[in-house]
């Protein structure tokens, strides 16, 4: 009982102390540019929970941020740094939209989904498996391989949409592949008028199914017990009987495949081509949702919400407030969680000392 | 092209590098993560930039670009060091924050989401092909070379560079000794926001603007060079000028028409790895890096 | 003052703890100490008093609170509760710089040096000698150089700690509190990992130390060394001081008593009386084929020099070969390449006949090889794995159903381990970090000697491990060997191989030079050995 | 629907503006778009909302949230808009829109696709300037080797650099273009430090005169000239003043003027949807001659360039526009 109301408190606190300080924060930065701080966040959450579209809009941001989101805990549990969220999502995107292309009109739905689906997983765990067997052959270190790579990456993706000859491939003038011919997941708004417009698709189920079986997979898996050694303590890992390279190389593929899972959301879900750029910068704010989510699928999940809430919030009030302002929020937000997680279980210790005492 | 101008742009490319590398090693030595060099090089710059402009002269800039590292540096430090975040957390949140506020602050002083008036610098006219003459009025190159046999000596040589090589290989050791160790370490990473912003700086007075996000990337260059370098000051400072004459190779290669420029782009990267698989073994970060508690 | 022995012990009563005035004689005195991490109270109204000039022993159970106690009087802790002085004076929750000023200082248990770091700026660390704003590193080896000398001790300031020996390591460990002039000096268990000449070294340096008028605090398992060293002992038990003893008047038993509130039977301490050791497996049980057979083995360091020289033995089924030996003279390095954890550069190790020199650590350990590991901080455990998690590492794969790990299965398991090994407290759930040492060792043997296993190699089984444990521990050694199987035995602690072992080794330089029949293996033959001057008359195997 | 309803002058017309990436204060398409819209506030009174969208997702669901607040006219600024402003016209077909860049698609069988009728897709022509500067470049940069520094290696740079090309090479056949480009990421049109030192590379080999299409990047090929004492040229929209003395002349694109066009048919009630294409013709894309780079174009070179943009407009050069 009491272990469990303390729990509650260690998870529920770190959140609502960074909650207030980002409020604070941000009334700081409203007042700066001489707009009302109540009607400003009043204005926010109208924006993004308040209607069907804008809720859309966060589930459509949350998607990518879960998956990437994974992609870096995975990394974290095995012990290891993946940077290359980026690259690696958006390598994802490119496979499922090729895939898209090369199949026939006629392709069966599900089986259109499943094709790209997989083509993106794969993709993405090809750019992870490279910078996981350097690591586990060369001694690489891994944050600067998928920094590395993450550029090679993107110049290669660029060159591809830009400077390939791919009549058949991308669209000329623009940036992005033509549009795919099978494979497209439904959107939400096809499902359920209310969210008519918005981009949110299927592909939310398909990364929730993905947070749940990366929690099955670290907690109730032979695989996951040994990767959570590895991550803990690689000596004992290995004095267990567990190959510590093989764990990193399938750590980091996996990490890598789940960013890639990502590009699905765009590709398949929303615009059905890839696009140079979609990815830009959910890479690195994964990196902000599994360390707030505190590397479980769970958290990485809440974190998503939150931060795809602070994005799309940052779009509906750009009318009153640069939308720089988010920006500012984000890391306010991120330090404040950071911070006031050990505090928060610190002051509890002693509230409980106190108590016995 | 000279072997001459091939150095001296080599020079010219690595001088963030070699700053924020320097500052680098030495927090990470103290056991502080350093992904917040990107973040400090950009607070750098802007401050740099603000200072330089409302001072009217670049050694405003540079006073001031230092103070926005020192700022940056000792939140960094607050935030990791007395609140025991995680150091990987607080390093994204300042970057993030790095690029917020200076985006923020740009608006509201310049009217601009992209960049500044021209302010100050250093660098001035020069005509003819000398291009390492080029470099000389411009004293944050010599400075940017000086700081990692400084950081060697700081390191090294002194009782203050012994505490940050014991916190950060076992902060209870030096504890145990009567060492400060919170001190060490937050002399560590202000130091390292300080150099790291006059990386920025340096990429600020130079251009004798600020733009938004100018520092693209190069404190992960420098972050890299740093690992590349095994933690170890000079041989951090030799990665980057190795990554920054991979660069200059390629801005060599470019514009030759018969490979596509994404190709010639990626040179240094591949490079990188294929350095960092074939020479050197496995790196092995201070001991205590990163453990907050 | 009298020795107030058994007043307490069996009841846990520690009336005497609490309201006493410090006698006027006592340089360090302390009352009514609390300290509580977490759940766990490590100190319940301890106390403490040792007068000027006087060996005075703390011993206890492992987690008695005695390391706790120690790092509150070295300032590395402050109580929650309690009143310290130094002196006559009151310095309850100084800082570590405040007791060193006083001259107090500890060398603990898990050394507090920095690997990477020379002998010199291990010990000159915070009173750095200066020149301008540069160190003097010169004067910093010079100044070191010359304590070292005026206690005795030859060392060369210039070397990386990481590269020293235990001892040698240890030796630093005092000189930094030396070097200081601490008139006080507290150490943690400083002779678990020494060989016993170097245990003797040691009392000489703390013989010559309390002559010179300093007080020493020692907190130790070996109740033989409490009695040749010691002046006076407190007993400590659950967070409590439970006796105090003047040592010439207390015996083991007595201590032991103390301790665990029990009698208990002794066998470390006193090899000699044999009481702990039932001799000789019976020939049925004792098998013909070995199970264990290493040959020529040779393995490399990691930095590739050759830790193990052609080493050759065998262990039958229902034996114990026991290796003794200076710790660092390769015993870790052959037991990790049996175990498969380093590989062999030459040689060939055979499992019941089955060459598994190449074998991953997993195939080794599906045929049948258990694995004691010397460092269960670093290897044995996952700290914080709960006990349950930890209980099956190494078995991992013997505990999937079809859709992943079996959880009733491994609570099962935990259950029947805990019980049967009595591992305390007995939540399965807890982190193995919250344990204390010697019940991480019993989850780490539990593991190990619970399951189905033919050869286990059991590396310093009961280092830093309470008495109970150990004669627990011992007990579990001994019935496995009397069903049959191999055990190899490796362990810095002499008397426990004699102890234990059915032949004796002993490795030096990476050799085994010596391979001895129980009988022929004395504590002086062995010694001899271990320095690495061989007995004249003594032949090696 | 579209053009129906003159507005009285300051009768409160609502005008929405989104933003590309980069957003106000580029001193390029973003800043013209604004000025546009800025001179059309003052001018006739109208509201103008403005917009600056984060990521992909965000550029549609600006889109959205003006249409759905029943703007007058919804501008989006950038080619990457051109997919979310069809979608978004096609749904609210009783609201307005421009696209600045509007790419024009081709469908399966290579026909022009047009945009919906309550769109007008604004094109300019910007290979048409860039031959233009390009000879110019050629005429007085006393060397044979020409510069261009381009952000990213992408369709809507190569246009740049192809009519600069075929300018280069319409004067000069035997000269010789050196392109260069910044990055792979969008980074690469903010990075002066690295157009700098593309920019010193260039000067270094032999180039005098460098065009730059790289956004902010280009503010470093401005810095390299100054510090050599070579040339550049701007793009977008004049930028005599990052270097005074060292640019050359500017490719200027009236972004700004296209826009208040767009916001002043509205009002007048004659806006119509279709394809405006702005070229030399139309006086949406042009060059720099002014008092402040007069000194530096001969008369000779000038009225040569105003020969080559006769015969541009009339078609008689067809300026590629890719390379
Ligand atoms: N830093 C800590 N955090 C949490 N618990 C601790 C800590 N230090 C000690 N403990 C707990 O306090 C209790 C007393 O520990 P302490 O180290 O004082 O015992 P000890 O008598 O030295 O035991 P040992 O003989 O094993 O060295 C133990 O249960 C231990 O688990
Ligand atoms: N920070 C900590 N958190 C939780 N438990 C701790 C911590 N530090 C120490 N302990 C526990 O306190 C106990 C006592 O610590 P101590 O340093 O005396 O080691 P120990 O128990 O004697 O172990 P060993 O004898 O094996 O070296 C150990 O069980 C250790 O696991
Ligand atoms: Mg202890
Ligand atoms: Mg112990």
């Amino acid at each position: 009982m009491d272990a469990l109301r303390e729990r509650v408190a260690d998870t529920l606190l770190p959140p609502v102390v960074a909650l207030l300080v980002a409020l604070v924060a941000g009334d700081v930065l409203i007042l700066s540019v001489g707009q009302s701080p109540v009607e400003v966040y009043a204005l926010l959450l109208r924006g993004t929970w308040g209607n069907a579209y804008g809720f859309g809009q966060v589930l459509y941001k949350t998607t990518t941020l879960i998956c990437t989101g994974l992609c870096v805990s995975v990394g974290l549990r095995a012990g290891l740094f993946n940077i290359g969220g980026e690259g690696q999502l958006a390598a994802g995107g490119f496979a499922a939209a090729l895939a898209g292309l090369a199949l026939p009109a006629s392709t069966p739905a599900p089986l259109g989904i499943l094709v790209c689906t997989a083509a993106a997983v794969i993709a993405g765990g090809i750019t992870g498996w490279v910078p996981g067997v350097l690591r586990a052959r060369f001694g690489a270190h891994e944050v600067i391989t998928t920094i590395m790579l993450n550029f090679i990456i993107l110049a290669l993706l660029n060159w591809a949409i830009s400077s390939a000859d791919g009549g058949a491939l991308r669209v000329p003038e623009t940036l992005h592949t033509r549009a795919i011919r099978a494979g497209a997941l439904p959107r939400f708004g096809d499902l359920i008028p209310a969210f008519h417009g918005s981009a949110a698709n299927l592909s939310l189920l398909i990364a929730l199914i993905a947070a749940a079986a990366a929690w099955w997979y670290f907690f109730r898996t032979r695989a996951g017990y040994d990767l959570r050694a590895v991550g803990l303590q690689p000596d004992a890992a290995e004095y267990g009987g567990v190959n510590v390279g093989a764990v990193w190389v399938r750590a980091m593929t996996i990490s890598a495949a789940l960013a890639g899972l990502g590009g699905i959301n765009f590709v398949l879900g929303y615009k059905h081509y890839y696009e140079d750029g979609f990815a830009t910068g959910a890479g690195f704010l994964g990196i902000a949702v599994a360390l707030v989510g505190r590397n479980t699928p769970l958290g990485v999940g809440l974190a998503s919400l939150f931060f795809a809430t602070l994005s799309q919030g940052g779009l509906a009030i750009n009318a009153l407030v640069p939308k720089t302002m988010v920006d500012v929020l984000q890391g306010v937000v991120i330090l404040a969680v950071a911070a006031s997680a050990p505090e928060v279980r610190r002051v509890l210790r002693r509230r409980k000392r106190i108590a016995t005492a | 092209m000279s072997i001459f101008a091939f150095a001296a742009q080599t020079i010219r490319i690595a001088v963030p590098y070699l700053f924020a590398a320097a500052g680098g090693t030495l927090a990470e030595r103290s056991g502080i993560i350093s992904l917040t060099l990107e973040g400090f090089m950009l607070t750098g710059a802007f401050c740099a930039a603000l200072g330089s402009y409302y001072g009217g002269n670049s050694w405003v800039g540079v006073a001031c670009g230092m103070g926005g590292g020192l700022v940056f540096g000792l939140l960094h430090g607050v935030v990791t060091i007395r609140y025991r975040a995680d150091q990987v957390v607080s390093g994204v949140a300042i970057n993030l924050l790095a690029i917020g506020v200076t985006r923020f602050f740009l608006h509201l002083a310049f009217g601009s989401s992209s960049n500044s008036p021209r302010v100050p610098g250093f660098s001035t006219v020069v005509r003819g092909e000398g291009m390492l003459a080029g470099m000389l009025p411009d004293p944050l190159i010599a400075l940017g070379l000086f700081a990692v046999p400084a950081v060697a000596w700081a390191i090294y040589r002194t009782p203050f560079g012994l505490r940050v090589r014991a916190v950060g290989e076992f902060p209870q050791a030096a504890e145990s000794v009567g060492v400060h160790v919170a001190r060490v370490r937050y002399v560590a990473v202000a130091l390292s926001g300080v150099l790291a912003a006059l990386g920025g700086t340096y990429l600020a007075l130079d251009q004798h603007q600020f733009t938004d996000n100018m520092s693209a990337g190069r404190g992960y260059i420098a972050l890299a060079a740093m690992i590349f370098g095994n933690w170890d000051p000079v041989r951090g400072g030799l990665a980057c000028l190795l990554f920054a004459a991979a660069e200059t190779l390629q801005i060599q290669l470019q514009g030759t028409q018969a490979i596509p420029s994404q190709f010639v782009q990626m040179i240094p990267y591949v490079l990188t790895i294929v350095a960092l698989a074939g020479m050197v073994g496995k790196s092995t970060p201070p001991a205590a890096l990163g453990k907050s508690d | 003052m009298n020795a107030e022995r058994g007043s307490g012990v069996g009841t846990g009563d520690s009336a005497d703890a609490h309201g006493q005035s410090p006698s006027p004689s006592a340089v360090v005195s302390m009352y009514g100490i609390e300290k509580r991490f977490g759940a766990v109270q490590a100190n319940r109204g301890a106390s403490l008093e040792v007068a000027a000039g006087e060996i005075h022993a703390l011993v206890g159970e492992n987690g008695a609170g005695k390391s706790t106690l120690m790092h509150i009087l070295s300032g590395l802790l402050a109580p929650d509760a309690g009143t310290v002085r130094v002196d006559g004076t009151t310095v309850t929750g100084w800082s570590t710089s405040d007791a060193i000023r006083a001259g107090v200082g500890m060398v603990h248990q898990h050394f507090m040096l920095v690997p990477t770091l020379t002998i010199a700026d291990n010990v000159v660390l915070g009173r750095e000698p200066r020149r301008g704003m540069a160190m003097d590193v010169a004067r910093a080896q010079r100044d070191v150089t010359e304590v070292a000398t005026r206690y005795g001790f030859s060392i060369d300031a210039r070397r990386r700690v990481g590269d020293l020996s235990v001892g040698e390591a240890q030796r630093v460990e005092i000189l930094k509190a030396l070097f200081r002039g601490a008139q006080i000096l507290i150490l943690d268990e400083p002779t678990a990992v020494l060989s016993p000449p170097e245990v003797q070294e040691l009392w000489r340096v703390l013989r010559a130390l309390r002559d010179g008028g300093g007080t020493i605090i020692l907190i130790t398992h070996k109740l033989d060394e409490v009695i040749e060293i010691s002046d006076r002992i407190t007993v400590m038990r659950h967070g409590q001081t439970v006796a105090r003893m003047d040592t010439p008047t207390a015996t083991p038993a007595d201590i032991a008593r103390a301790m665990v509130g029990r009698d208990v039977l002794l066998t470390v301490g006193h090899p000699s009386s044999g009481a702990g050791r039932v001799h000789g497996p019976e020939a049925s049980v004792r098998s013909a084929a070995p199970r264990l057979t290493v040959v020529d083995l040779e393995v490399a360091g990691a930095h590739h020099e050759r830790r193990v020289h052609g080493v050759s033995f065998t262990v039958a089924g229902g034996e114990i070969v026991g290796i003794a030996g200076v710790e660092g003279n390769g015993q870790t390095e052959l037991v990790e390449a049996i175990a498969g954890l380093r590989a062999a550069r030459a040689g060939r190790i055979l499992l019941g006949g089955r060459d598994i020199t190449t074998l991953p650590v997993r195939d080794r350990a599906s045929l049948g090889l258990a694995h004691v590991p010397e460092d269960r901080h670093r290897r044995g455990l996952v700290l914080d794995y709960s006990v349950a998690d930890n209980l099956i590492l190494g078995r991992q794969h013997a505990f999937v159903s079809h859709l992943g790990l079996d959880r009733a299965r491994i609570a099962q398991n935990a259950r029947a381990r805990i019980e049967q090994f009595d591992i305390r407290p007995t939540d399965p759930s807890l982190p193995a970090r919250a344990l204390s040492g010697g019940n991480q060792q019993k989850i780490v043997v539990a593991r190990e000697m619970g399951g189905e296993f033919t050869v286990l190699l059991a590396a310093q089984p009961t280092r830093g491990v309470d008495v109970g444990a150990i004669e627990f521990i011992h007990a579990q050694l001994r019935a496995s060997r009397d069903a049959g199987k191999a055990i190899l035995l490796v362990s810095a602690e002499l008397s426990e191989v004699l102890a234990l072992a059915d032949r004796v080794g002993v490795m030096s330089g990476g050799r085994l030079v010596a391979l001895l029949s129980r009988d022929a293996a004395t504590m002086d033959v062995l010694g001899l050995w271990m320095t690495g001057a061989a007995p004249p008359a003594a032949g090696a195997a | 629907p579209a053009g129906a309803g003159a507005t009285a002058l300051g009768t409160g017309l609502n005008v929405g503006v989104v933003f590309d990436v980069g957003g106000r204060g580029d001193k390029s398409f973003n800043d013209g778009a604004y000025r546009g819209a800025e001179r059309a506030a003052k001018a006739f009174g109208v509201h103008v909302h403005f917009i600056e969208p984060g990521e992909g997702s965000d550029r549609e669901a600006g889109l959205r949230l003006l249409a759905a607040e029943k703007m007058d006219l919804v501008i989006g600024v950038g080619f990457i808009f051109t997919d979310d402003l069809t979608e978004t016209a096609k749904e609210y077909p009783h609201v307005r829109f421009a696209g600045v860049d509007y790419s024009l698609q081709t469908d399966d069988r290579g026909n022009i696709v047009q945009p919906p009728p309550n769109l007008a897709a604004l094109k300019f022509r910007e290979e048409q300037g860039s031959f233009l500067v390009g000879a110019l470049a050629a005429m007085v940069g006393h060397s044979k080797k020409l510069g261009f520094v381009g952000g990213m290696d992408i369709p809507l740079i190569h246009k740049f650099e192809a009519g600069y090309r075929a300018g280069v090479k319409y004067v000069c056949p035997d000269c010789t273009v050196i392109a260069q480009y910044a990055g792979v990421t969008p980074d690469a049109f903010r990075n002066p430090g690295r157009g700098k030192e593309l920019a010193l590379s260039q000067y270094q080999s032999g180039v005098n005169v460098i065009f730059h299409a790289s956004g902010s990047t280009g503010l470093g090929v401005f810095e390299a000239a100054r510090q050599t004492g070579k040339l550049a040229i701007g793009v977008d929209a004049d930028q005599f003043a990052e270097a005074p003395g060292h640019v050359l002349t500017s490719m200027i694109k009236r972004v700004d003027q296209v826009v208040f066009d767009q916001i002043d048919r509205v009002r007048t009630g004659t806006f119509r949807g279709g394809v405006y294409e702005y070229g030399l013709a139309e006086g949406g894309i042009g060059y720099v001659y002014d008092a402040n780079n007069r000194a530096m174009i001969p008369d000779s070179v000038h009225a040569r360039l105003n020969t080559l943009a006769s015969e541009i407009t009339a078609g008689k050069i067809i300026v590629p526009v890719s390379r």
